[in-house]
């Protein structure tokens, strides 16, 4: 009876008598530190849990293990010198931060870059944006344990990769945006070359959906699991394909067309329920439909010059630079002092693979950054990981953590 | 590729509810399987054939193993592809580099060296006494390519900067650095000048010819 | 340099629409100029005569619509309207620089003057259009070397004449014509007479374009890499404002900065090579030891060895302190306060000899702070001997050198001596004699004040971020020495022993060593009343 | 395509050579093909031989002559199956692992290491020494948790690999066959209890891992001891009624008879003929066209009790890292090893069970007569060689099966493999037996059949057409239907 009471009094009764088996155990949470280096987190994170048993009580993710400094580093940089920064962001789909970032200096400067550079850099963001999805979504499957499923993912990946070597000249650090255009244009016979690409993609994004797809093992692990509502997800900060999942229509592509997206015709695939299955399928989905877009940007792309020709902006040609003063002026005073980016401030931002990925940039007018800012789509997703995790077991902490595609180079920039 | 139709955003996950036959694990185990294992037949039976892309080979028979072996295999670099420097040589065999620091200026690793010094040569003036890149620092963005006012710094080696087992290694010096085909600008007769003193009139020099227009 | 006496008459223009009162006596440059607009100009410089030679300048005043009017050349009158950036002014401009590249070689990868050449900074402001040019450019002679500091490149001029005139005008030495016509024209020496004037550096610095080059800074270093910071020429006592041009720890150049009473815009050759000490022949590593006995061994066991050697002398007669007059104002405080803890007997000025002074800007004494030092030891109440004067070290045995120039004169003398803790920047004679050597940062790589031979203080800032070696200024050395040897603790900051000096002396009553301005300030009863010819200087206080 | 019109530096790169030649491989495909796959196979009889040969030495000292059993017999065995074939099959196995893998995965697999003066990577083979030299010669590090429980932290790789290394005794390789002029048989021990043996000493391993997982003082590593055992006790209760419908088949827990039964008797393979143990004189014998669902179940209950994925839990190693995750060197090497072992084991009790053993479908007497033809009179020993060949070809096949899921599947949750254990597999076991021992009273083994291919006809059915809804009408959820890429159906 004064058990009893002392239950309703909320205090643990201490058992008098320890060899008396019928009380309860003694019990206690069990911390556990996940990471920093640990396979599952592909970056390096520390997930620091508490945990019932295997029920997790409660994770905070401890990030900065990959900080680098992006916005301090970017001051002391000249404009386009900040440009192999944003490659490193996010390292999965660099292309689409060279992209994002130099449309916002040329928002700044109220400048746009030719018809053809704009659908390169659908083109080659797009091709970005799937080979980030293809990681994201064969992760979940190496994490899960089904090894094979990812080096097919890879593989399509490798091939895209292939494609963007020849057209930037790396594969990943591209650093191929330019203020006012891109660096290089589409090498001959490149756009054939893709053409053949892109159903081999998807020929091995239909082996993953078979493999995972329907396959209840799969099924089980990832529905119901790390369920976040749409309203809730809006008000952690989600964007991207961790938002849509949710059942929000948000594309930035289609909300706040830019480039040439509104020419472009392709369907942004939703969840409805929000949980990890959502989002493993709204990627798979976003996989075909970025596949569209690349082959309709590839079409419709006209002939033209790929950057524009304003020395103030843009380096002058290499042969004016070679043999003419004035060439080797604009040349020198471009590398020298930097591109000069009128005195403002500006938020610019486009549909990175994760989400809304912003820049704010504040110029004073001299040829460096006077402040950089990125709106990191993952950031805000990783800061709601103790609420999507909350409850559930630590073997759903893998396909939670790698549905939400936390990639450290932009999460810490 | 039919990309005509556009598709309403759909929610895909209503019809995602398992059957009862996918509910019963075994077969899309079994079709999961299949795949993995047709994989498995393809590149037990098939031949590999190491000359080719990675994209062409498919099929059956041959060209399936898709990973590159790679100290043996190599797959050739595109042609733009970023790999290591190189200082190009005029035609002479000196360096095109006249040392002006442009590529030190715009490296954002500041991985170049470079110390100038005087040639008695009328035409050319500035030269590199040294010239060092350290590749370890490089992140190979290129730009020092791109800001190279003489075309004397170029990536097109076609290779990458080798593994080093100690970090002094890895920095090249001008000697390491200089090779590759020379390279002959039209705008170039504007160093090849007439001796000094002798002043030569307006366009009897025949490089003045090919320098129309651009 | 007079100072004017007729009171300043203003009178009311207009730039751009922008009503602002300008000095009657302006050009249209100038007067834009306090409007903040910027009106492009090569051959016009403030203190050289017009020339009006690069037309570059034409603005449009609405007396004259439609007609051009160089900007250096007319004066501005009352409600006189500037407009800078009309039509035609801009196609003025663009025209003009095409014109003046026409035959500019395209040299700025091997130009010094790239990254501070106005050919540039007008290009990319005024022009940025593709060259237009079809035909080959003019040859004209390069590297012609005009002196012994000055290259010249005809190419690359412009004809400007600012060089010639600033030889004819400021320097009086005229060294430099014009010799030919037209496109063929470009600047020369006289037969048999070079650029050997000892301002000829200045014409360097006139250019705006990379036509004349310094030989001594040619091809060290860009200029967009070295980091400016503004000091006081050591090289004599006129102490000349100067910038010092630095990347690490290394110096490649001095700039004149300027300053109307000391040196207006200009600065000598022999000054501008006053760098080479700091990055020569330097003393980098505390170490004892004589000759090749001589052994690095740091700071710490240094101090040691010195407390060793000297601890013995303290407070017994045969102690010498030797000041160099190339100490700042708080090296040699450090050193008296170190002298009076010890009991030195002995206190000695030296410095290097005395040169060749002219009217403008070089003095003879070459030394920047000599008055620094005899102020302090006045205050200090200690008798200065001259270190010259033969036999200065007769009856000394122990002998504390806060720098050592002048001490090699009494070589024989030192050998002698039983104990020599000397502190030295440079390597020499006597840094070889001393059992004990202590590096010390040169003045451009601490901050610190000098007094000039006008009693003016002006202070210096540092210049490099990375010491070299072991160096540290004079009086940390001095300050740990006296701590070593059982004295108050160092001083740390130069602040403070800076207060401490002005404590002591009356001239410097009251000044704080952070509110020194760049320009420096003349300490009051220290001005002469006798100034040479032409030199820039402050107007005499009248006498009360 | 105007290449002048880019700002960067996109110049004639004709100059130079842009590539390092590629290595060009020539090879006649087809020759390799075949020459290969015999070499596979003349080492396979070699190998299966060599077995018998040897036991047939060491049985020579034995003083009975027809029968099998000996004490030297049984040392030959112990040496030849347990230490030679086990062992090495299982050491084989961790490269097998890494070069099947390769395969499915469109990679090229090990192949770096080199044995001193071959300049080849004779398909990864040199790695399985080098694999070996490395676990053995690694530090033995043992964090100062563990070192409180010594004892206990180094019984644990101990009790892990002993039992598996045991259990191979009880399943026989090869029939009862005289063996020039000695009756033999690959089998270690011709015990009653046959597989009872199994299910016993596999229980022990629970304890290596249990102690393991505790002894470690690693929050990881107990998780995952936690898991193991709860898994594995699970899975033994299934384990066990999975095989009962073999049981009453054969009537015997023993393996070497049930493997026996499952194909030509010797006195059949003597006489020639037709195989009188063929169902309606067509259908081989085997368990698994009695017992087919006992045969997936069972496979599903062995994987999961010797915790491979997609059933690897306990490791994880994503999640947990596993129960051994504080070991290292040879001790760790022991984990591993112990689980390449059970996977052998696991391949051999099923092909005894299910798969026909030793037999050799239909062509066993046909084979013998042919055979005796070539030496005369010792047709039956020279088919005792081919039937070891076949045993050790089904042991393959099995393992590859287990590999194929584990590379194929994603890994249950740890409470989904409890779920799957307790409430699907042991009430489908149990409705599994009922139905055998009704289909065994009603028509003997014959009728067992019958229900087998029914079961089989449904599970085929169930495969390859059931819930597959037609392709005008299928959901456009994913877009495979519209989309032309997709690949075509893979099975």
């Amino acid at each position: 009876m004064s058990e009893t009471q002392s239950h309703s009094a909320g205090v643990v009764p201490v058992n008098p008598d320890p060899l008396e088996l019928d009380d309860e155990l003694p019990s206690a949470f069990t911390k556990v530190k996940l990471g920093p280096s640990h396979p599952a987190t592909h970056g390096t994170v520390r997930l620091n849990m508490t945990l019932d048993g295997e029920r997790i009580v409660e994770c905070i993710p401890e990030i900065g293990f990959l900080h680098r400094g992006f916005s301090k580093s970017s001051e002391n940089a000249t404009w386009h010198q900040v440009l192999p920064y944003t490659d490193r962001l996010n390292y999965v789909s660099p292309i689409l931060n060279n992209v994002g970032y130099i449309m916002g200096v040329e928002k700044l400067i109220g400048i746009t870059d030719t018809e053809r550079s704009k659908y390169l850099r659908v083109a080659a963001g797009e091709i970005s944006r799937i080979c980030d999805h293809l990681t994201c979504v064969s992760a979940i499957g190496l994490e899960l344990g089904a090894m094979s499923a990812f080096l097919y993912g890879v593989e399509a990946r490798e091939i895209l990769w292939d494609r963007v070597a020849e057209l930037t000249g790396a594969r990943m650090t591209t650093s191929w945006t330019r203020i006012g255009g891109v660096a290089t244009d589409a090498p001959i016979g490149w756009i054939e070359r893709v053409k053949e690409t892109i159903p081999r993609v998807l020929e091995l994004t239909d082996e993953l959906d078979k493999l995972f797809s329907k396959n209840r093992i799969f099924v089980d692990r990832t529905r119901n699991v790390g369920v976040i509502g749409a309203d809730e997800a809006i008000s952690w900060g989600f964007t991207g394909p961790a938002l849509r999942a949710s059942g929000v229509d948000y594309d930035i592509r289609k909300a706040h067309p830019y480039l040439v997206y509104d020419r472009m015709e392709f369907s942004v695939p939703l969840g409805s329920r929000g949980d990890t299955f959502d989002r493993y399928l709204c990627r798979l989905e976003e996989i075909r439909q970025s596949a569209k877009i690349v082959l309709q940007a590839l079409e419709q792309m006209p002939p033209g010059p790929i950057i524009i020709d304003d020395w103030r902006y843009a380096l002058p040609p290499k042969k004016d630079v070679f043999s003419s003063i004035e060439g080797v002026m604009a040349h020198f005073k471009l590398i020298m002092e930097g591109i000069h980016v009128p005195a403002g401030e500006v938020y610019s931002f486009t549909e990175g693979s994760n989400g809304e990925l912003g820049f704010h940039l504040v110029s004073n007018g001299a040829g460096k950054p006077y402040a950089i800012q990125v709106r990191a789509p993952g950031f805000p997703i990783v800061g709601a990981l103790p609420r999507l995790l909350h409850g559930h077991s630590l073997g759903d902490l893998i396909p939670i953590f790698d549905s939400i595609n936390m990639i450290g180079g932009e999460v810490e920039q | 590729m039919d990309h005509g139709h556009a598709e309403s955003p759909r929610a895909a996950q209503d019809e995602q509810e398992l059957t009862l036959g996918e509910k019963l694990f075994l077969r899309e185990t079994i079709k999961g399987m299949a795949i993995v294992a047709r994989h498995f037949w393809k590149n037990l039976f098939g031949f590999r054939d190491n000359t080719t892309e990675v994209l062409d080979r498919k099929g059956t028979g041959v060209n399936l193993v898709t990973t590159i072996n790679y100290p043996e295999e190599q797959k050739p670099y595109p042609p733009g592809y970023r790999g290591m420097h190189r200082l190009v040589p005029r035609v002479d065999g000196r360096p095109r580099c006249v040392a002006c620091y442009m590529c030190a200026t715009a490296c954002p690793a500041q991985c170049i060296y470079i110390e100038a010094g005087e040639y008695d040569d009328q035409a050319i003036e500035k030269y590199p006494v040294r010239f060092e890149i350290d590749e370890l620092r490089c992140i190979v963005c290129g730009f020092c390519v791109e800001a190279c006012p003489k075309d004397a710094i170029r990536m097109d080696t076609g290779t990458h900067a080798p593994a080093v087992l100690s970090r002094p290694l890895a920095v090249f010096d001008k000697e390491a650095l200089l090779g590759g085909a020379p390279v002959e600008l039209s705008s170039d007769s504007m160093t090849y000048r007439a001796p000094l003193k002798t002043v030569a009139p307006m366009g009897s020099n025949e490089g003045g010819k090919k320098m129309g227009g651009h | 340099m007079t100072t004017p006496t007729v009171p300043v008459k203003m009178v009311k223009v207009e730039v751009d629409g922008v009503a602002v009162e300008v000095d009657a006596r302006d050009n249209l440059i100038e007067a834009a100029r306090r409007a903040n607009k910027h009106i492009p100009y090569f051959c016009y410089h403030p203190r050289l005569s017009i020339a009006a030679k690069c037309r570059l300048c034409l603005v449009e005043t609405a007396d004259m619509p439609g007609r051009l009017q160089a900007g250096c050349q007319v004066r501005v009158k009352e409600g006189m309207k500037i407009l800078t950036n009309t039509p035609a002014v801009k196609e003025n401009q663009r025209g003009v620089m095409e014109f003046h590249l026409i035959n500019h070689p395209v040299d700025c990868s091997i130009c010094d003057q790239a990254g501070e050449c106005k050919l540039q900074d007008y290009y990319m402001d005024y022009d940025h259009q593709p060259s237009r040019q079809r035909t080959y450019k003019l040859q004209k002679p390069k590297r012609e070397e005009f002196g012994p500091m000055v290259v010249y490149d005809a190419e690359r001029c412009i004809m400007c004449t600012r060089c010639v005139r600033f030889m004819d005008e400021v320097a009086q030495e005229p060294q430099l014509a014009v010799v030919n016509r037209g496109d063929h024209s470009m600047i020369s020496t006289f037969p048999g007479q070079p650029l050997d004037s000892n301002y000829s550096g200045n014409t360097v610095d006139v250019c705006p374009v990379g036509a004349l080059l310094n030989t001594d800074f040619k091809f060290k270093s860009r200029v967009w890499f070295v980091n400016k910071s503004p000091t006081v020429c050591n090289g004599c006592s006129n102490g000349c404002n100067t910038y010092v041009e630095s990347r690490a720890n290394v110096l490649y150049r001095l700039l004149p900065r300027r300053n109307e009473e000391v040196n207006e815009v200009w600065m000598c050759d022999e000054g501008r090579l006053t760098y080479h000490a700091t990055n020569e022949a330097r003393v980098e590593w505390a170490r004892k030891g004589r000759a090749d006995a001589r052994e690095e061994i740091g700071p710490a066991l240094a101090i040691d060895e010195a407390k060793r050697l000297l601890a013995p002398f303290a407070g017994k007669p045969g102690v010498a302190i030797w000041i160099s007059a190339q100490c700042t104002v708080e090296e040699a405080q450090g050193a008296l306060t170190l002298g009076a803890q010890l009991g030195a007997t002995k206190y000695l000025i030296g410095g290097k000899a005395a040169g060749k002074g002219d009217e403008f800007l070089v003095r003879a004494d070459k030394n920047p702070n000599r008055r620094g030092v005899e102020l302090l030891a006045q205050a200090a109440g200690v008798k200065l001997e001259s270190g010259d004067a033969e036999g200065a070290l007769n009856g000394v045995s122990a002998l504390i050198a806060a720098r050592t120039d002048g001490l090699a004169n009494h070589l024989s003398s030192l050998e002698r001596l039983e104990v020599i803790v000397a502190l030295a920047q440079n390597e020499d004679a006597v840094s070889r004699l001393a059992q004990v050597v202590l590096p010390i940062n040169s003045l451009y790589e601490q901050a610190g004040t000098l007094i000039n031979y006008y009693g003016r203080l002006q202070r210096s800032w540092p210049a490099t971020q990375a010491p070299r070696g072991d160096a540290l200024p004079g009086w940390s050395w001095t300050g740990k020495l006296g701590a070593a040897l059982g004295g108050p603790a160092a001083i740390e900051t130069v602040q403070e022993l800076f207060a401490q000096a002005a404590a002591k002396v009356p001239a410097l009553a009251g000044i704080e060593f952070e509110k020194i301005s760049e320009e420096g300030q003349v300490l009051p009863g220290l001005l002469p009343t006798e100034f040479p010819k032409r030199a820039p200087h402050p107007a005499p206080v009248a006498a009360v | 395509m105007d290449a002048t019109l880019t700002p960067s530096s996109r110049l004639a790169s004709s100059d130079i050579p842009t590539a390092v030649p590629v290595k060009r491989t020539v090879g006649n495909w087809f020759g390799w093909l075949i020459g290969g796959w015999a070499m596979f196979f003349a080492f396979l009889f070699g190998l299966s031989a060599t077995m018998l040969g040897v036991v047939r030495l060491f049985a020579g000292f034995d003083e009975k002559k027809n029968s099998v059993g000996g004490t030297w017999e049984g040392v030959g065995n112990i040496l030849i199956l347990m230490l030679v074939f086990v062992m090495i099959l299982a050491t084989l196995l961790t490269m097998a692992d890494r070069k099947w893998s390769a395969m499915m995965q469109d990679r090229v697999g090990p192949n770096r290491a080199r044995l001193p003066g071959i300049d080849s990577p004779l398909a990864g083979l040199p790695h399985i020494i080098a694999d070996v030299l490395k676990m053995l010669f690694k530090e033995d590090f043992i964090s100062d948790g563990a070192a409180r429980q010594k004892l206990l932290f180094n019984l644990g790789p101990l009790l892990a690999f002993g039992p598996a290394f045991c259990l191979f005794a009880v399943i026989p390789m090869s029939p009862e066959v005289f063996f020039f002029g000695k009756r033999i048989s690959l089998q270690v021990l011709h015990v009653d209890w046959g597989i009872l043996y199994v299910f016993a000493l596999a229980s022990i391993g629970v304890f290596g891992t249990a102690l393991a997982g505790w002894s470690s003082d690693n929050k990881f590593a107990l998780l995952g001891g936690l898991r193991a055992s709860a898994q594995m006790i699970s899975y033994e209760v299934t384990l066990g009624l999975t095989l009962v419908g073999a049981f009453i088949a054969y009537g015997s827990v023993r393996l070497d008879v049930m493997s026996e039964l499952q194909g030509a008797t010797e006195a059949a393979i003597r006489i020639g003929g037709s195989d009188p143990t063929l169902f309606f004189g067509w259908l081989p014998a085997w368990g698994i066209f009695m017992q087919p669902l006992a045969a997936i179940f069972f496979l599903t209950a062995a994987m999961a009790e010797i915790k491979r994925t997609p059933f690897d839990t306990p490791e994880g190693e994503s999640e947990i890292i596993g129960y051994y995750l504080e070991y290292s060197g040879l001790k760790s090497g022991l984990f591993l090893i112990a689980e390449y072992v059970e996977t052998v084991v696991v391949a051999g009790i099923v092909t005894a069970i299910f798969l026909g053993g030793w037999h050799l479908p239909w062509i066993e007497p046909a084979l013998c007569s042919v055979l005796d033809g070539l030496w005369h009179g010792n047709g039956a020993a020279l088919l005792a060689i081919f039937q070891v060949m076949g045993f050790i070809i089904k042991v393959l096949l099995v393992i590859w099966v287990m590999f194929l899921a584990r590379w194929a599947l994603p890994r249950f949750r740890y409470d989904q493999v409890m779920h799957l254990g307790w409430k699907m597999l042991l009430p489908a076991s149990l409705a599994n037996v009922i139905i055998s021992a009704a289909a065994y009273l009603a028509g003997g083994r014959e009728a067992m059949a019958m229900v087998g291919l029914v079961e089989i006809v449904a599970f085929v059915g169930y495969v390859a057409f059931w819930g597959k809804k037609p392709a005008a009408d299928a959901p456009d959820a994913h877009g495979h239907a519209a989309d032309p890429h997709a690949a075509p159906a893979s099975h």
